[in-house]
């Protein structure tokens, strides 16, 4: 076993707790604006970590700097969309008296 | 073939249980648009049993894929052209005034 | 190892599939419905497709999703109730009788073909004639592309029938308007929309590029330009164009025609749809760029539907 | 260069052109129509065994053109009518005061798309490539059907939608199975095994529905009595022969080795429920197009009538050639009398069979066309309805089939009891209701496809030779060639 795949291993390891724990958190947490918190911050990270064990696993520098532009893209659309989704919770929260 | 048999075939068998479970929503479904999304549930399965039957022991077959590519955008050209239809229906349902395009072997 | 991920995959696409088709609120529905196709893809990526894992993901899940949405919104804002389903009426059980009984004897015919990949070797012989690497674009664009072609119309088709439902006073105006109304929520997407649209145009076309010799293609590619056109106009960066448009129309057809001019020069050749020894490639990636521009487009106004009215745009 | 890729290529080059025009689009019927109808004559001569492979790739996997007596019947009765009923769609389907409208915009593109589509399909023999080809017919009948009425249109795209799926389900099995869809080789490949005949009859059903065969009519009579006159035509003459056209193709060709009796006599049987049950609800209608809608159910009926009649041929020839002519008569004659019934209608105020009295004296040619195209649909001599009709009845008496017999001679009757109902109000006593004089072009489509039905009648021995060309072996004697790549 070389030290590589004991880092992939411990990263993808990482990645999957995230992962659990934005999931535990969307499920338990109790306000809509929480459980984005949960659901972006969270599963972003353990979406670094996987990638970053990926990135490792294939050892190349070309497809390293894809999985990162993959990395960012996602995290631009979840920003994106948490930011809608909190507008439309926000008002559906101000139209109730 | 190296692959044992029972795994060999568990797409195909995937996609034929797709098939009847989006017949019965079909069936059973009232709305079209609901029908919409059940045809296409009836369509994966159906491409699942073409391309899982071309599992090779280390490739897939590309000729059922290029079918299976082929099948998915005529697939999305007819549910496109579906939900036009319902919401246009829609429409008129609601707004029964609106004025319809007089038909043209009746204008004169 | 692969055995049971396989085994779940197959269950999880079931019981998403399951939701999709039997929930009552309709959004679940969708949600579901595109959960279902992201794992298609999964599955096709287990077969070692792809090519096909791309398209169904696109186009698929991300395409007919949006469409659904779309669809679910505009018919909520008309007053149609589409939630709500009644289950458990005697019908129903026949008919969840006859569907099993259809997907047995379907299993048992399943069953009894056994999976191999027969023309694999075939079109590996082929393939060095054509000059490109990917097999499953030498089948479209080569072995079958008369399939391709007349499906690429088939697209073209489905957007003139889609026009073909605007009302009188609608024509020739642009679809409705996706923009969204909130104004703050429209100023993020407007800026996600700007930032996506050129990326979506250069990663449309690497995947055409790469398409000629590893996956990807003018489909795959075409859908990523159009998830670009819709995102910008969902956040009022682009407009819809009016259906009268004159190079608007040329770009819907541009696809389509190059395919037929090159396929009838091929004629002049010797036979419809042959490519000249030497020229295959460069003539394929051709056919590739303009189908990928015009299948973006066309799917992008798809969803957007017909034409409307002046007075129904914001 | 072949007409095989010609009469595909150009109609869809014509969409693109019409798409693009606009406004301009309805011209182009004047350069489409005599190419279409050069190439359909080009087709014609071509020589017996002419067939090639799309951009020379081999099969299995490539796809293999033809022109086989089937196309070379079909594909020249296809142009005729569409350049028939372009002609008169022409005033209609123009801008109104000067301004496009969605409907004379897209109507132009649709026709094309259809155009090259049922082309396409009578070309081919590959089942895949026939999927995307009814697909493109699909499309633009679906389309053509909306017109008229929006919830028939979205019932028949439902409709059609699970048929064409029930087909693909097919076709999926057989590429399984066969590593090949080209309907030549299946022909040698195919064995009775449960795939195989699973997979023909899924197809075989889906196509049934598109054919509107009784009892997956339903669709039929609501979208094809409400959309416009020519719209009508389109879905009536051409749209339900392509699923006719595939399901002998795969019955007698592809699966020959793999039919049973059995399933040929509920084929069939069901044809012969189709003429009794569509003549009777032609009987009960009140209005002039819906009855007109309802003797397409009729007249398909006898189309799969004839399955059993080639299948227990001592020459099985002479039914082949029949239900072919018969395809071909009932396209001209029904295309001829939807024209004419929209002539009709426009001409007096209400869309019933008793508002139709004194026409024959207001517009004697109209009432003509419909008369002629009538004298097809009920298989009086002479037409090519009456040479399908004896054919068919000749082969039945000789194998003995007393059943089918018999529903072809009461089909005949009922023909003409609910076809002489809006003839004989037509012609009756009543005064002649004032009517605006129509172009010569629109009264000359629907008299020419109508008198083309009736020249039919005299050349029954060229049909009969055009339609044993390249037949399948069990079908053509002496034993011909298969077509092969």
């Amino acid at each position: 076993m070389t030290w590589v795949s004991v880092a992939t291993g411990l990263l993808l390891f990482a990645g999957v707790f995230f992962y659990a724990a934005g999931t535990v958190g969307l499920l338990r947490f109790p306000d809509p604006a929480a459980r984005l918190h949960a659901l972006t911050k969270a599963d972003h990270l353990g979406l670094a970590f996987i990638a970053l064990a990926a990135a490792l696993e294939w050892g190349s520098v070309a497809i390293a700097a894809k999985i990162a532009a993959v990395w960012l893209l996602a995290i631009m659309a979840a920003g994106t969309s948490a930011q809608l989704m909190a507008r439309v919770t926000r008002q559906d929260h101000s139209d109730e008296p | 073939m190296s692959l044992p048999a029972a795994l060999g075939h568990l797409f195909p068998l995937t996609g034929a249980a797709l098939v009847g479970l989006g017949l019965f929503g079909f069936i059973i479904l009232r709305h079209p648009l609901r029908q919409l999304l059940a045809v296409n549930v009836i369509a994966a399965g159906i491409f699942l049993i073409l391309g899982g039957l071309g599992r090779g022991e280390d490739v897939t077959d590309p000729y059922p894929q290029a079918l299976v590519i082929t099948g998915i955008v005529v697939s999305v050209a007819l549910t496109a052209l579906g939900a036009a239809m319902i919401t246009r229906l829609a429409e008129d349902r609601c707004a029964p005034a609106p004025t319809p395009e007089p038909p043209g072997d009746r204008d004169a | 190892m692969t055995a049971a991920f396989e085994l779940i995959l197959c269950l999880m696409i079931l019981g998403t599939a399951c939701v999709a088709l039997l929930v009552r609120d309709f959004l679940a529905a969708i949600a579901f419905f595109v959960v279902f196709g992201n794992l298609m893809g999964l599955a096709w990526l287990a077969l070692g497709a792809v090519n096909v894992a791309l398209a169904e993901i696109a186009i698929g899940a991300g395409v007919t999703g949006v469409l659904l949405i779309l669809t679910r919104g505009r018919l909520l804002a008309l007053g149609e109730q589409i939630d709500g389903n009644p289950l458990g009426h005697w019908l129903n059980l026949g008919a969840a009788v006859v569907c099993s009984a259809f997907a047995v004897v379907l299993g048992a015919a399943v069953l009894s073909i056994a999976p191999d990949d027969g023309l694999a070797p075939v079109i590996d012989r082929l393939m060095p004639r054509i000059g490109v690497e990917n097999p499953v674009t030498g089948v479209l664009l080569a072995f079958r592309a008369y399939d391709t072609l007349l499906e690429s119309f088939v697209l073209l088709g489905a957007l003139v029938a889609v026009w073909s439902l605007a009302p009188a006073d609608a024509w020739p105006r642009a679809p409705a308007a996706l923009r969204m109304t909130d104004p703050a929520a429209l100023n993020v997407a407007e800026s996600f929309g700007r930032l996506v649209l050129p990326i979506a145009l250069v990663v449309a076309a690497y995947l055409v590029w790469v398409g000629s010799d590893r996956p990807g293609g003018a489909f795959q590619g075409g859908t990523v330009l159009a998830g670009g056109f819709l995102l910008a106009a969902m956040g009022g960066a682009m407009g819809l164009p009016r259906s009268d448009d004159p190079a608007f129309r040329w770009t819907l057809v541009a696809g389509p025609l190059v395919f037929l001019a090159i396929g009838l020069a091929g004629m002049a050749l010797g036979r419809f749809l042959a490519y000249p020894e030497g020229m295959a490639k460069a003539l394929i990636v051709t056919i590739e760029y303009f189908l990928a521009f015009s299948i973006g487009v066309t799917l992008a106004l798809l969803v957007a539907g017909p034409p409307v009215r002046a007075e129904t745009v914001p | 260069m072949s007409p095989l890729d010609l009469l595909v290529a150009a109609p869809l080059a014509f969409m693109v052109a019409a798409l693009v025009l606009g406004q301009g689009g309805r011209w182009l019927i004047l350069a489409a129509g005599p190419v279409m109808l050069g190439l359909s004559a080009w087709l014609l001569a071509l020589p017996p065994d002419a067939a090639h492979l799309v951009g020379n790739w081999d099969l299995p996997l490539g796809i293999l053109l033809r022109a086989d007596g089937v196309a070379r019947l079909l594909v020249p009765a296809t142009c005729v009518c569409f350049v028939a009923v372009a002609l008169y769609a022409w005033p209609e389907f123009s801008p109104k005061a000067g301004r496009e409208t969605a409907r004379a915009h897209t109507f132009w593109p649709m026709l094309y798309l259809m155009w090259g589509g049922s082309n396409a399909g009578y070309l081919t023999t590959d089942l895949f490539n026939l999927y995307v080809t009814i697909e493109m017919v699909s499309l633009a009948a679906v389309a053509l059907a909306a017109m008229g009425s929006l919830a028939a249109g979205l019932q028949y795209f439902m409709i059609a939608l699970v048929g064409s799926l029930a087909y693909l389900l097919g076709v999926a099995l057989l590429a399984g199975h066969y590593d090949t869809v080209d309907a030549t080789l299946l022909a040698v490949r195919a064995r009775p095994d449960l795939p195989t005949v699973l997979a023909l009859a899924v197809m075989t059903a889906g196509l049934l529905v598109k054919a509107a065969l009784f009892p997956l009519h339903g669709w039929l009579p609501p979208a094809h009595a409400a959309a416009p006159a020519p719209a009508s035509a389109l879905l009536s003459a051409i749209v339900v022969k392509l699923g006719f056209v595939i399901i002998l193709r795969l019955w007698f060709e592809a699966f020959a080795e793999v039919v049973r009796p059995a399933a040929i006599h509920l084929l069939g049987g069901m044809g012969a429920l189709a003429v009794i049950y569509g003549s009777i609800q032609a009987i009960r209608q009140e209005r002039l197009k819906p009855l007109v809608a309802y003797s397409t159910v009729a007249q398909l009926g006898y189309l799969f009538l004839a399955f059993p009649l080639i299948w227990n041929a001592r020459i099985p020839g002479e039914p082949w050639a029949a239900v072919l002519v018969h395809a071909v008569a009932h396209m001209l004659a029904k295309a001829a009398m939807f024209l004419a019934a929209g002539l009709m209608l426009k001409a007096v105020a209400g869309d019933r069979i008793s508002d139709l009295g004194g026409l024959a004296r207001a517009m004697p040619l109209s009432v003509t066309a419909f008369a002629l195209a009538a004298i097809s649909l009920m298989g009086l001599p002479p037409s090519g309805g009456f040479t399908a009709k004896f054919l068919l009845l000749h082969a039945a008496i000789e194998q003995g089939q007393v059943i089918y017999a018999g529903v072809l001679v009461i089909g005949g009757l009922l023909g003409a009891a609910y076809l002489f109902r809006p003839l004989s109000v037509a012609f009756g006593a009543s005064a002649a209701p004032v009517v605006r004089a129509e172009g010569a072009l629109r009264v000359a489509a629907p008299l020419t496809l109508a008198a083309l039905a009736i020249a039919l009648g005299f050349a029954g021995m060229t049909l009969i030779e055009l339609s044993s060309i390249g037949a399948p072996p069990a079908i053509a004697l002496p034993l011909a060639e298969e077509p092969g790549p």
